[in-house]
């Protein structure tokens, strides 16, 4: 056995030559994307052609002011039903998993009932209460009533429509945020009391924003989901885009365009949802990785100056 | 009992259990207001349980634990005890400084961040002051330079230095190290010794569980041998380091090298 | 041919229900124009959305398609010597059953205008007038003509909903309060609306609110005449002269029997009755 | 300062009495639950009281024949779409996160794709493919046909359905086990390459298994909205549990008890889901916490065999 | 050259940023097969980021880095360098094997499955066999009777011992250790440095990542000392040790307690 580690002098030594390596060659990725193309061009091809997308007809309707009003509806209905989901699917996470009995135990009735019962229902009893009760009292308990609301008046369709979709959502959320919430170390949550920081110090500050790394990518299911859902507003009743765009379907009996019609609203709405998803996740990944990775636009700048531009 | 001669830190017959066995087996020990203990002993014995106790972060299960003369998690009234509320046991914690063996450094912020957060939010200090402090802590452990890396950017030994300040900036009376030097090189144990004798000095009672004899030797006030979840020898660390009265002492120091 | 299947979890798939309706005898003449493919398999597979009482809907065997409609829908068939079968789908995809062959007919009191003559070829067989239903003593004094201030219910996507809009405009142009329209996804839903008391009216076309206030035991009442009579159409292919012919044939010879007569008063619709089946008669 | 560290003798003494500590009082808590108590109390008088919610009527139909089949189909619908769902959702998570830019981008653009347009337009697109395609051939890319299909003997029905829920599931559920994968720390998969162990494989055994705690609680949700997802299947057209509760409200005019018998009926599977979702749950909790708390059905029988039954 | 003389590990001019921070600057090393070379140095200094380039975790940004004759992670052919598949490297892996600082134990296993996971899946060993050499590592590192339970049932020391047997259950031709005794008690120190001796009497080269001084007299066979991305000085441990030439070395050792 020999000592072979040697020093070289090294000062004024010009840095070496960075690695310049020929990477891995797939040839199986051209042949896919070959495919792939093909297909694409197969299928932009048939859509472009084939009379029955109505292009022209979906054109002339799809801003048609009803649509564009209904594009609108929907986008608040959405943010709206979404920050209530979210508000109180936090609550109900934390009482979930508080050691509290009566505080974990109506969490769970209600993550029971509002995710057990279709949502449509929901809406229709927010939007129909008065067919289950005319006026409700407020008073003591099996006594007297003190004041009486008519329920017509009480609750607007667009009341009922937001409490219909966010008191779902938030029954949807909590489970979303207690796998999130158990996702973190227990290590991190000794380390916070070990500090003397309370329960609710600990979540809010240590295991909340750790969560979230992992909370982000359902929410934005959620969200993208919920999109869609409002569409079930219809019940309360209460219009919106899918209303709209269905309406003139059946009145000029070509359905199929305008669902295309709807679909595309909806497609672009996403795509701006995912745009703002790709950056809340990166931001909730920060301290979780070694290196960040570039944003598409930093790659796209990163090779413009790299060009001299 | 004077507030001079209460004991900062006093075990009576202290037992635990996960499950059916039997970490804790009665321990008994006491340590005065600005002293220094370290304890020692074989891997499993039982050191990182009994310090997460004397912090609450694990239930005993039998005998009495009390930190400057109060009990742990536990109120008496009479004959009885009460259960304390998770406020009261945060409020007890914000005395008691814990190093944790792995560190459990918060991933999501950065080094000051880490420093900081405690005081601010859970004693409310003014931010410019705890900035001030954290940083002159970071600055005693060598890392005013990485004060605003990730814990992720950190090589093992920066973090421990983080997770030390971290637990300095609290300024508690009482200082709990795991191993606080595991992780260090020669150069960075002497630092952090240096930075830890300045404690003792200043008044602080800690009790630290180390397997660098030199360090219980140079530093220790006293030392307590720790075996299968019993204490088995305790005393003045000269002594017990150099003429150990237990067989199993005896072996354990014998394989130091 | 019909693609239908036996599985029983499909989409339901029966003959007319009713088997009062007398038995009628095929014409030769007419079954030689309906094109080969359609008759090959001996069956006219009819797209309707069944959930319209008593027009069409769905019997408590949960796959019957039962309602005039399907009764009328079966003696077309006998005529053209086929049988006559009712499949269930909603609306949207009903329209786009019947152009892309899926469905050999489509019959759901589609109303006739001139939007879908241009999709399919409509053979008129029934004029339905739109009327109003009120809960019974009409204790808010509701008529088609002064309902302005109110809650109307109105199913979507019917002609009741321009009717109705007009006469909201006509409220704000008259300077009184303006209407609450209220568009319902399904009849059922506008009806149990206003059974409740959460809205104050509805209307729809004539057999319905008859069969509804039929229906809801005393609970509403008629308020007004009927009006507006608008015709409903059985959705044919476009561009198949000689089918269509033998549509309209064959429900021009059920009116001249009797038959239809028969089947309509049955279901108590007979206020709609018509004497001549036309093919696309909305200009 | 003195050396104050004493040892006492220890062989012999018996065990100590284990601590009996009066746990914290919480009087909020009885509180609380009275209220709920009341609040409980008066929503069963008014629900059992009530006509419009006409239990005789519900009760007469809720078992009939049609409805139970729907059950059966809704169910079978619900695990058949899940199962395709979970599936491809795993394998288009993992295209997603490769390196290989074909895989990705595929991945990304057909989750964009399902995830953003309505799940009710994909099942009319299925259940009318011949709408637009009346054949399907097979060949050249813009040449001859070899084979031809008639789309609409090509799908039936059933696999209409089940392509519809199944390949729009996968997109939802694609990013959910995406996010379960990006929860696993960096150093288990270094620990796992270290040793040799191929991509597939760390994925397989040490990822996606540590994984699963944090996919599984939004899965659930996935599933228990699968359940009620399944009513869309109306637009293939094919028959489940909400099309004949729906039809029976229909035809007698009374929709809303109807409603109520389709929302017991869902809200008796979830259930039996969140059930099952415990049990998976605790089993990929393993070794994540210190100690297992006991199940509900442990604790009862705990509770027995204390009192010596 | 020979395959006797050939260099089990060789590094030039060895290159690595993160970003703009030059971690390594330039590593020039040999290690000859069956040497125990330690590596020491102050915190930060880039030992753990070296030991990980050596396994392809981390891609070097300059210089040639070669493990038994082969470059890692690349292929040569003429002057060009080719990129390797994963599954070359996995392979190249499975002849290195890896004690992290950190451990990196695999939660969701017992302490058994985690030693058998990599023989069994990545070499396809035939399950009784492996089980055997398995439950033999454990006994040996003194875990037997820990096999069943799961690492954050395993306090700090067993973890470490567990990481060690996984390691070795693969019988690697290169062992590279980061602190492999720093979560250790004495006794088991010695006991881990026995099984080590055993294995570089076996044959196995080893590379070791260490603060113990006394461990790199006893058993290097050579001694690096690195200090900020640096070899500052390299050779025999015992003349290292006691003599070093660099000032810098000088002040590291002289730390030493
Ligand atoms: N959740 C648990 N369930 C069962 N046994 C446990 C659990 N946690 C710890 N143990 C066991 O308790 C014993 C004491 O653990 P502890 O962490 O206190 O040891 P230690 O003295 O700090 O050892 P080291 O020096 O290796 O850190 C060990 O044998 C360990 O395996
Ligand atoms: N992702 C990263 N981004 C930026 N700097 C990093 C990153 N990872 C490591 N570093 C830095 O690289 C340097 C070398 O780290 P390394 O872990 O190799 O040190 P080490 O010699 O192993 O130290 P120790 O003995 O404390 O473990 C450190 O200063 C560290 O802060
Ligand atoms: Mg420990
Ligand atoms: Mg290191």
């Amino acid at each position: 056995m020999s000592t072979s580690a040697e020093v070289r002098p090294q000062v004024g030594a010009p840095p070496p030559e960075p690695i310049k390596a020929i990477p891995v060659r797939h040839p199986g990725r051209w042949v896919a994307m070959g495919v792939i193309a093909v297909l694409v061009a197969m299928l932009v091809n048939s859509v472009v052609t084939n009379p029955n997308w109505a292009w022209d007809f979906q054109l002339e309707n799809a801003f048609a002011p009803p649509v564009v009003r209904g594009v609108l509806t929907t986008l608040w209905l959405t943010v709206a039903s979404m920050l209530i989901g979210v508000t109180l699917g936090v609550i109900l996470a934390i009482m979930r998993l508080s050691p509290n009995p009566v505080l974990s135990g109506s969490a769970w009735c209600y993550v029971w009932v509002f995710r057990g019962t279709p949502v449509l229902v929901q809406l229709v009893i927010w939007g129909n209460l008065n067919s289950l009760y005319r006026e409700i009292s407020l008073g003591v308990p099996f006594g007297t009533a003190l004041t009486t609301f008519q329920t017509r008046d009480l609750i607007p369709p667009i009341a009922a429509a937001l409490l219909g979709l966010g008191l779902n959502e938030a029954a949807y959320m909590s489970e979303i945020i207690r796998a999130g919430i158990l996702s973190v170390d227990e290590g991190q949550s000794e380390a916070a009391s070990a500090l003397g920081m309370s329960r609710m110090q600990t979540l809010r500050r240590i295991v909340l924003p750790q969560a979230m790394r992992v909370v982000v990518p359902p929410t934005g299911n959620e969200t993208i989901s919920m999109l869609k859902t409002t569409s079930l507003v219809a019940y309360v009743p209460y219009v919106e885009l899918f209303f709209q765009t269905s309406a003139i379907g059946s009145r000029t009996f070509r359905p199929f365009p305008m669902l295309v019609t709807a679909s595309l609203w909806y497609l672009a709405m996403t795509s701006v949802l995912m745009v703002g998803q790709y950056y809340i996740e990166r931001y909730y990944a920060r301290g979780s990785v070694r290196e960040l990775p570039a944003t598409p636009l930093q790659k796209v700048r990163m090779r413009l100056s790299r060009r001299g531009i | 009992m004077g507030a001079g001669e209460r004991p900062m830190v006093q075990a009576e017959q202290v037992h635990k259990w996960y499950g059916r066995f039997e970490v804790l087996k009665g321990i008994d020990l006491e340590v005065a207001p600005a002293e220094v203990m370290c304890i020692v002993g074989p891997s499993g014995s039982g050191k990182s349980t009994f310090l997460r106790c004397i912090n609450h972060l694990e239930r005993i299960h039998a005998g009495r634990l009390s930190v400057d003369g109060h009990l742990v998690g536990y109120r008496e009234k009479g004959d009885k005890l009460y259960e304390m509320r998770d406020r009261e046991i945060a409020r007890q914690r914000l005395d008691i400084g814990m190093v944790f063996q792995r560190f459990n450094l918060f991933p999501h912020m950065t080094a000051l961040q880490n420093v900081m957060e405690a005081p601010l939010r859970a004693k409310g200090e003014p931010k410019h002051d705890v900035r001030l402090h954290a940083l002159a802590l970071l600055e005693r452990v060598g890392l005013a330079d990485r004060a605003d890396s990730y814990p992720s950017q950190l090589s093992g030994g920066q973090q421990q230095r983080v997770a030390i300040a971290r637990a300095l900036c609290m300024r508690p009376k009482l200082m709990l190290f795991d191993e606080p030097t595991s992780a260090l090189d020669p150069e960075l144990v002497g630092e952090v010794l240096d930075v830890m004798r300045g404690l003792a000095e200043s008044g602080m009672t800690m009790i630290v569980v180390t397997h660098e004899m030199g360090f219980a030797r140079e530093v220790g006030d006293s030392l307590v041998f720790m075996d299968e979840g019993r204490v088995v020898e305790a005393g003045d660390p000269r002594e017990v380091l150099t003429n150990p009265q237990h067989e199993r002492t005896r072996a354990f120091l014998s394989k130091v090298l | 041919g019909s693609d239908s299947t036996s599985d029983s979890d499909a989409a339901p798939t029966a003959g007319a229900g009713a088997s009062s309706a007398p038995a009628i005898a095929k014409d030769e003449a007419l079954a030689a124009q309906v094109p080969a493919e359609i008759a090959a398999d001996g069956v006219l597979a009819i797209g309707t959305d069944a959930s319209y009482a008593p027009n069409e809907f769905i019997d408590a065997d949960g796959t019957t398609v039962i309602g005039f409609t399907a009764d009328l829908a079966e003696a077309l068939g006998q005529v053209l010597g086929l049988d006559a079968q009712m499949n269930n789908a909603p609306f949207d995809s009903l329209v786009e059953g019947v152009k892309n062959g899926k469905f050999e007919l489509g019959m759901s009191s589609f109303t006739i205008n001139p939007e879908r003559q241009e999709q399919v070829d409509m053979v008129s067989y029934f004029n339905a007038g739109t009327s109003w239903a009120v809960p019974t003593g009409n204790p808010n004094g509701i008529t088609p003509d002064d309902a302005c201030g109110r809650r109307i219910a109105v199913q979507k996507a019917t002609v009741q909903v321009d009717d109705i809009t007009a006469r909201a405009q006509a409220c704000e142009q008259a300077g009184k309060e303006p209407i609450t329209i209220q568009q319902y996804q399904l009849q059922s839903d506008a009806t149990a609306a206003v059974v409740s008391g959460k809205d104050d009216a509805m209307l729809a076309d004539s057999p319905i609110v008859a069969y509804a206030i039929a229906q809801t035991g005393d609970q509403l009442e008629p308020s007004g005449e009927i009006y507006d009579a608008a015709p409903y159409g059985v959705a044919v292919p476009k561009g198949q002269g000689d089918y269509t012919a033998a549509i309209q044939g064959a429900m021009q010879q059920l009116m001249d029997s009797g038959a239809y007569e028969q089947i309509l008063s049955q279901w108590g619709v007979q206020a709609g009755a018509v004497t001549r089946a036309e093919v696309n008669p909305v200009q």
